[in-house]
């Protein structure tokens, strides 16, 4: 049973205006901020989209060199609004947990939807970032940043292989789902990590619609979460 | 004229998606325009839920199937005792939700509760969640147990009680008739209505629905019951999402009206309703 | 297995957004695509229905308070003797829709009709007409005054009758129950539910809601009521707009789809939803 | 009691293409069409706008120089999608009956969002029309037609003083409810028909939704209308 303490934080809600947004592949984009806002790495915030969706919808949060960014990808009006308003965006964050790894030894293996997250993280530990895309990365992305990329979904399932024989001790994998159990269970030699995208409707511990089976019974992505030990989710065999 | 909550504003946090308190820690809310929180609601034994997927959305609908997931009547006494209540009840009032899966387990928590039902302006009873397999929807199939049950119910407490109404059991108006009968100080109405969808992954979802979609039909429900019952203490709950929703549902009778998945969308939008009403 | 209606196509027009066969009149239709039509509700007495404004709508509701103004019994036999009806029926099957505002209202008049019901290929009963003042859902208040009821029209026919439920007068599952327990042939599920908007003059208009909103609450009767009941035969109403919904309600347990508001939208997406069961 | 005789008539849907749309005043423009369809003066039509109504929206149609078109007012989003499409309009025409004077010495007064009818009237009756209107008439609309405009709230009443003196046996009126009325209530010596604008959902008869109380009961806009004698409507005192 998850537990039903509330946590003693504090939930601010900003009103943040885009610096720029550019195009990372097909129908998805970084976008980074003017203003700055305090979150660690692997927390989340949920983004106001107006009449375009009944819900804030939950985007993982990145940190450029200094600057706040999330990826987007369109799946639907959300996160299409996200993208396409010039309107400043009202957000509440930081919502979930930090990731803290147990060491330094791991590396980031992202979906273009989770790039900010990706370089983020990074950055900020210092390891090795791995983009798995269906398309090709944009070349305003590609000048950008120096990325190893992967495409399609041979070269993902190449990369988990080689990942799996690395030295690394940890992997962390924050894209679909999809790509998230293909992780976990072609693995198996590592620890890896997983970015869960459950259904969102709070963000915030209250509503109790992110449920998420895990081995050790219903969790919270949202405040257990987001990011739980891939063996936590799926069984190995 | 029944018994009244004299909230200092009309506005109340609808049981579920204000789950235990959480909402009291986002900073954009000024609590001073909220009149009371409705805490989700709590059975007997605690329950996990239901299996996810638990939720999804159109653009007029929110469809749950949370389960009433809760910590039961052993983590509210916690609650209690380690001073969480007393701490959100000091920024705002609360109401108490209270839930079972039959005769025996409604009664049975509301006895346990009684030591500290003081800390609560009201509790509200919740005959009508669509998502769970026992209690809830279904301990109204029989109208006559379920009026034992009221009358169970109010010889056990002094408090300000609330049955919290759908209306899919029977016509709303006639159930309130039933809840007043027996002596009970109020009806929230609505809850929400059972629905299907089918998620993007092709999942069928089982649930209640809220949201923008319910209000007419809550608006129809408030007035319904208002004139069947001219002296009943009545929230409203369903598809509030704005002030003038507010003032409209007050129009055509509500007490208090309540909001829940329009937090969701924007929690500050209690500000905005309820500042005219602050004093 | 229950009986079957044995439809060309699954597709049958709402009792009452249809009136009495005035779509016949619009060229863009195919009829071939459609299984049947179902007549606007006659009673016993003519009515003149209610006063203006009967009717608003909102982006996913349309709201009406049309207080089923009809000929009466004097009027459809008017249509038998001059002709219409088999005209009517000639293009395509009819179903006779029967509403009444007393317990022998209903019983008068199905004895009435049973000279001409072999014109019709079934008799819907409407128990779930929001918008009059007796009869419709009030029948339905007393559950056993009901079902001597539906008894004792199972008694005077032996067509295919089908009862017309809402979701207000009890769990929808429970009331097919009783339905079928009475020999009924199937059910109509859902009817409008009740609603209330203010309109762009300020007008109240109390009424009952149709539209796309209603889709998820109709899918999901249409699956509680095959859960409970394998062998009836059930059709499905409320805010079908497109194919792919035909397709899901018949997935989720439905015999037939009845198509109502979406008419005053496009009524030549009947041809859509028809084409691909079209022998 | 209204009957419940189907009519025996067909109802065609239309697929117009948009010719010109010119603004005659304040959100209220005149739509030409290419396509010809038939009908007679004071029928109406019920227009599809997708996506922006649940019902198909009734307007009268007018036939201007041999063209068809209906002129359309700014009230809500389906007026709006009209206006603004480019694409065709799927129309359901004609319906309701043809206004049928008893002779032609009559006049027709109309606001903007009734142009097309008037201006058809008029032509096809060659009678007098009247255009009484909130806010001055747009340039392109003068300088094409020669109208007898008044302005204002002041101009319309005294208008009404005038018919009433005038020597017309009946006047049209088609407008708003409200300015309807007034005709109704000022023009006490004169045969005054007005063009009913009651909520509609089919157009045709079936949904029993635009019902009028008049002196002889409850009758449908649609098919015992839209043109009904003011006195049936209105009581004069
Ligand atoms: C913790 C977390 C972090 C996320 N981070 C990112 C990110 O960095 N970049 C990114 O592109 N996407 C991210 N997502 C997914 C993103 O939230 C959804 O793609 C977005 O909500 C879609 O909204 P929509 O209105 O465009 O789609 P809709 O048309 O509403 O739905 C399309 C699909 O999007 C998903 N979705 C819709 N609403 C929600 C919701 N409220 N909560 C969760 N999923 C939803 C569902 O799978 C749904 O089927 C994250 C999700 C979670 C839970
Ligand atoms: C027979 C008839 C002829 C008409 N002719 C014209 C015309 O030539 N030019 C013109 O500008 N307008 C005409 N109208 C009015 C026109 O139909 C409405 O303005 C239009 O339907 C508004 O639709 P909306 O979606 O823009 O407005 P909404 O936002 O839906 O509503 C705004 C207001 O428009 C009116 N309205 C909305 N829907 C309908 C409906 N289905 N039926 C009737 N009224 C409705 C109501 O008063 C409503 O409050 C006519 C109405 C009738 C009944
Ligand atoms: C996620 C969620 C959980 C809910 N849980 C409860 C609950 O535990 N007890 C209860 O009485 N109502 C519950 N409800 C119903 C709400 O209190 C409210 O009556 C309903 O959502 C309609 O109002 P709304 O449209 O403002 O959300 C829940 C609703 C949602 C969306
Ligand atoms: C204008 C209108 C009139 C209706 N009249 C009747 C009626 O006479 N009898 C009946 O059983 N249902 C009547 N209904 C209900 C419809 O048959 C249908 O059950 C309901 O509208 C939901 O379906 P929809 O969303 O497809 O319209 C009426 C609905 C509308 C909109
Ligand atoms: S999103 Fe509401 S509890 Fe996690
Ligand atoms: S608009 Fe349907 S009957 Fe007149």
């Amino acid at each position: 049973m998850a537990s039903f303490s509330i946590k003693n934080v504090k939930y601010n809600a900003y009103l943040l205006t885009k610096k720029s947004t550019i195009e990372i592949t097909d129908r998805t984009y970084l976008i980074s901020f003017q203003e700055d806002l305090e979150f660690s790495p692997g927390q989340f915030c949920m983004v106001n989209v107006d009449g375009a969706g009944l819900t804030r919808k939950p985007f993982t949060l990145g940190r450029i060199e200094g600057t706040v960014a999330i990826s987007v990808k369109i799946a639907g009006k959300g996160s299409e609004y996200i993208v396409k308003t010039s309107e400043r965006l009202n957000v509440l964050a930081p919502l979930g947990n930090a990731f803290v790894p147990e060491n330094r030894n791991g590396a980031v293996v992202v979906a273009p939807s989770c790039l900010a997250e990706g370089l983020h993280l990074s950055e900020h530990f210092k390891i090795p970032l791995f983009v798995a895309s269906k398309s090709a990365l944009s070349r305003e992305i590609t000048s950008q940043f120096e990325l190893n990329t992967v495409v399609g979904n041979d070269g993902y399932l190449r990369l988990l292989e080689e990942l799996n024989n690395s030295r690394f001790d940890w992997i962390f994998v924050s894209g679909s789902r999809i790509m998230e159990e293909l992780a976990v269970r072609n693995m198996p030699n590592k620890l890896v990590y997983v970015s869960l995208n459950e259904y969102m409707a709070c963000g915030i511990g209250a509503c109790k619609g992110c449920a998420v089976e895990t081995m050790n019974g219903i969790k919270h992505a949202c405040t257990d979460g987001p990011v739980f030990r891939g063996d936590e989710i799926w069984a190995r065999h | 004229m029944g018994k009244a909550l004299n909230l200092r504003t009309p506005i109340v946090i609808a049981s579920g998606p204000g789950g235990f308190g959480e909402y009291l820690n986002v900073s954009s809310v000024d609590w001073s325009y909220v009149g009371a929180y409705t805490l989700k609601t709590v059975t007997l034994n605690p329950k996990s839920g239901n299996k996810p997927p638990r939720m999804y959305a159109s653009k007029e609908f929110l469809i749950n199937r949370i389960g009433l997931e809760n910590p039961g009547f052993d983590g509210l006494r916690k609650m209690v005792e380690d001073g969480t209540i007393d701490k959100l009840a000091s920024i705002v009032p609360l109401i108490l939700s209270l839930g079972g899966d039959s005769f025996d387990e409604y009664v049975e928590i509301t006895k346990l509760c009684r030591p500290f039902l003081d800390k609560f302006i009201a509790v509200e009873y919740n005959f009508s969640c669509p998502n769970v397999h026992h209690g809830g929807l279904s301990i109204m199939v029989d109208r006559e147990e379920w009026r034992r049950l009221l009358k169970a119910i109010r010889t056990e407490t002094d408090a300000f009680i609330i049955a919290k109404l759908g209306i899919e059991s029977g016509f709303v108006e006639e159930m309130a008739r039933i809840v007043s009968s027996e002596g009970w100080d109020g009806v929230t109405v609505i809850n929400t209505i059972r629905g299907l969808m089918v998620n993007s992954e092709g999942q069928t979802v089982l649930g209640g629905l809220s949201g923008p979609a319910l209000y007419p039909i809550a608006l129809r429900a408030v007035y319904e019951v208002r004139k069947a019952l001219p002296d009943i203490y009545i929230i409203a709950s369903g598809g509030v999402y704005a002030p003038e929703q507010v003032r409209e549902m007050l129009r055509f009778g509500a007490n208090a009206v309540s909001v829940g998945s329009a937090l969701f969308h924007d929690e500050s939008v209690l500000n905005e309703m309820g500042k005219e009403f602050s004093r």
